[in-house]
């Protein structure tokens, strides 16, 4: 295992440790292992927190300050985090207008978050929670676990944090994120496999003329293995499910998202963007704002993601309003 | 007469905690099959914690003693199996209630009160593929059998897990992880019927050393 | 190799027109292969342009827009452009106050920029330039090509890009620049190698239990292997030598610069940095400003480097003055 | 009489081309062991763009033919062997002016200016481990041999050059990017020495040829 850490158990601690001291100005730590805004509680504002494995950095500590997140929930690599964190994250955001907790959708994130909405609710704050699902390499079926929750993510909580920063309430906060989610589709794939640190080797043993195609963010092997092909027609494979999905069509003004894995380099993304522009343009779909970089990633997995987000008048002024985190920050 | 009282249920937990930490890279192995390569890691970070409190539960009824052991795992677990298995732990709590041992008949019912706690939290049914295949033959086998007596009852839960955990090796995983991979989860022993199985072998074993 | 890529010689073409999609609204692309920032020329500011091989992404061209570079060079993947390309630049960003090149310390940046500075002196552009060397692996000698310019040049290029922006003439601009290079140092580490596409493999093998200290930027072995370390001693390995170097003492205020070379996830940037922050702490020296993020990349290669920059108050007004170009934006 | 024309130049662009393409991997692998693994790949990238241009070259003196080449290589090539191979043409294109065909001793002194033209834009002295420490001796050899005739006194400069490459190969780099490995770039063959022994190569056989 090749990685620029000390322990594989002190990874995480560590990492937020390098965090905090990087980006004091922004954010905090508290008890247990919980990354506040600074200026939380902020009185009268909405809370917005999210949280769920470590390992996809910058998500979601580096999404924490102004305009997005007030807090966010590491767990252990891969693992989400536990209810005592979201409690935690909870009662320090909270302004007195309630708290939303953003969860992506994963059987252990679900039920984690979900026990700690009970205790905070029993506490007397109001929570919500919207459950980003939007990866489709995976069925939506009432009968399975569902879709992943991925890149859409991202964008979720921007436009949803920056909604909640001018004041809107968390009914309207609650609502939008929902709206997000229902517009935005995800599809992923790997080059390579990463090594979750205490587990000391790779998750899957992939040949070098293979690639996983509809792999999620924790390292697992996708939905199927492929010869592996050009960057045109990876963007292919990836792009067309998704702009069926929805679908996309044209006269659609969207956010295009190309994501990095962790071990892709941004001149691949760029060759990627290409190919998705290009596609967007040939179904009449208008790409209104774009998104390329390693945002939500799998360690140190070569590979890519592309999400797109049907965006409406609002979402737009939302994604363009000032943002201010360790990741994402314009207009301030 | 007493089937099962406290040190049986601290031996069951130091057991189970050995177990784990002994099939940590097992458990995580079957895990990166088709999973994200952390149960043998979760289960042990949390048993080791359950294990540091076992002191402190030493004298203690067995539903504070159940009550400890699944808030610990819930705060320090995390992953589908922290609330599961914490579920489990909180609801034979408050079927044991403040008793200091119980009859075999008694703990059927308690394991069965922690499986419905587990298939409420987790919504899993039968064939989903999930620990719920391993845990509820399990119970069904230890009520059948425990008029018998405990020993026999554990016995004959502990072949129902295992045949519960392997009847599900083929079938297409639809709650989990697993679930993500489709087809390609099919004909993969899944690792929570496999620390559950591990859990019922403890428990057997821990009241046989009695 | 396994890459997001279609053909090797298509790839820098294909990811230029990639950013040039995603942020037209900062860029564009003249001919041969310069990008351009959206509104050269800007009349009466001083131009400041830079360039080299790709596969460093997101330098140079990530680093064009309001505050930082008019114009950038890519040319083919560790091979510097060719002086036609700086010639065109040159002429596209001059707005009458004269332009400066940054150029890396590379015998053929540095031979190809002066081909290029001589060419726009004969059209009568007043042309200066600044060669950073800031990479304390290599000796730094008169008998010999000297030492790099890795990570001191992204520092460069924003602080001089923001003198040029508030209208800072030739001179001031170009003396600043040579301020920088003389107060910056810098050192690297590879866990792998990388692969030029043209290649086709990985420049080096190397063992899952070595490493490679004192790496430049294109994929190079290092100055020595060395069997594979923590994170705390890799990062002592390369910031006690830059710090030694100058040297960096207390009481000093500094910019600390953590990179990642391209296939490192941040989470690992801020285990690096967790530790840098402490041995700094220890010597004395103060951490004024910081950036961790990968900046100044070796296409996919896993590894870091550490640039320390000792600041004046006019570098550190510089460095927190508006930029907004596609890799680094506060501001604006 | 003449030793040196168009036509032999031109054939010597050509088969130099050739032999490029041909050893492309090659020289990228020594540029890897102790450079950026790119310098095939570059000569091979300047040399193509050169073999395009040959049909104009047709019928052209040589001086504007030389210069043809070394601005093609300049705008094509790039890294340090861009304008070092871009210069060497440009000087000889200053040397042979209008003619259209030389003599051994005049070709000799044009690679003469071709050589003092490196040597200036690169600041490379010998034993510095570079084209130069093949370049250098090539030169010496030829003018050296020059009044025995075109054939031997090329044969004479390949020799050189070949133990000039092959001499430094021992040595640490003081320039260029093998530099940077400080001590590690002992023992390995450098690419620009290979490049330019090939250039003579070319030069003799084109000639050869004629
Ligand atoms: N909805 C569910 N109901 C019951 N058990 C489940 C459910 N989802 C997953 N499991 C069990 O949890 C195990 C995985 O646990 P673990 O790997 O620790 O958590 P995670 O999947 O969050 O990484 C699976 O093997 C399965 O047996
Ligand atoms: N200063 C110099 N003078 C003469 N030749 C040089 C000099 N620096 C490098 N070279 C030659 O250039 C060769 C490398 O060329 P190439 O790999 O194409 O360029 P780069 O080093 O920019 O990648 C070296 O092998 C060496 O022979
Ligand atoms: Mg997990
Ligand atoms: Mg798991
Ligand atoms: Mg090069
Ligand atoms: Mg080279």
């Amino acid at each position: 295992m090749k990685k620029l850490i000390n322990a594989p158990d002190a990874v995480v601690d560590e990492a937020l440790a390098g965090m905090v001291a990087a980006h004091g100005d922004l954010l905090r730590l508290i008890e247990p292992n919980v990354v506040v805004r600074a200026d939380a509680p902020r009185q009268g504002k909405v809370g917005v927190i999210s949280g769920g494995g470590s390992g996809h950095e910058p998500m979601h500590g580096g999404f924490v300050g102004l305009g997005m997140l007030d807090a966010a929930c590491p767990g252990a690599v891969f693992t989400s985090p536990v209810p005592d964190q979201m409690l935690a994250a909870t009662k320090a955001v909270d302004g007195g207008a309630g708290v939303l907790h953003i969860v992506k959708n994963y059987t252990g994130d679900v039920m984690n978050f979900e026990l700690a909405a009970e205790l905070a609710q029993a506490e007397g704050i109001e929570v919500t929670s919207v459950v980003v699902a939007d990866d489709v390499a995976v069925q939506d079926s009432l009968y399975t676990a569902g879709r992943r929750g991925v890149g859409g993510t991202v964008l979720a909580e921007k436009i949803v944090g920056a909604a909640a920063e001018e004041g809107q309430d968390l009914a309207a906060v609650t609502a939008l994120c929902q709206r997000v989610q229902d517009n935005v589709r995800s599809m992923g794939m790997a080059l390579t496999s990463c090594t979750v640190p205490a587990a000391g080797k790779p998750t899957f043993e992939i040949g070098d003329d293979e690639m996983e195609v509809g792999v999620g963010i924790h390292g697992e092997p996708g939905r199927e293995r492929r010869k592996l092909a050009g960057a045109d027609e990876i963007t292919e494979a990836l792009l067309t499910p998704i702009l069926d999905d929805l679908p996309f069509g044209s006269g659609d003004r969207v956010l295009a998202f190309v994501n990095g894995m962790g071990g892709t380099p941004l001149i691949e993304l760029y060759v990627v963007y290409n190919k998705v522009a290009g596609m967007c343009r040939d179904r009449g779909v208008t790409i209104e704002r774009n998104l390329v970089g390693s945002y939500i990633t799998s360690l140190e997995m070569a590979g890519c993601s592309i999400t797109i987000l049907k965006l409406d008048d609002e979402m737009t002024r939302l994604w363009d309003a000032p943002v201010h985190t360790a990741a994402l920050r314009w207009g301030a | 007469m007493s089937d099962f009282d406290g040190a049986a249920f601290t031996r069951f937990l130091g057991t189970f905690a050995d177990r784990l930490h002994e099939r940590r890279d097992e458990l995580t192995q079957l895990d990166s099959a088709i999973g994200d390569a952390d149960h043998g890691i979760n289960m042990d970070r949390g048993f080791s914690a359950v294990r540091g409190k076992l002191p402190e539960l030493d004298g203690a009824d067995l539903g504070s003693a159940a009550k400890q052991v699944g808030m610990t795992l819930i705060s320090t677990v995390g992953g589908a199996s922290g609330p599961l298995y914490g579920t489990f732990f909180l609801r034979l709590a408050t079927a044991f209630g403040e008793r200091t041992e119980v009859t075999a008949p008694e703990l059927g019912a308690a394991l069965r009160a922690a499986l419905d706690g587990v298939i409420q939290r987790g919504k899993a049914t039968l064939d989903d593929k999930t620990m719920v295949d391993a845990l509820s033959p399990a119970v069904d086998a230890f009520e059948a059998a425990a008029a018998d007596g405990i020993g026999p009852a554990l016995e004959a839960a502990v072949a129902a897990a295992i045949a519960g955990r392997d009847r599900i090796t083929p079938l297409v995983a639809r709650k989990g992880r697993a679930s993500y991979l489709g087809e390609r989860s099919a004909n993969h022993q899944d690792p929570g019927a496999t620390s559950t199985t591990i859990l019922i072998e403890s428990l057997r074993d821990a009241v046989a050393e009695g």
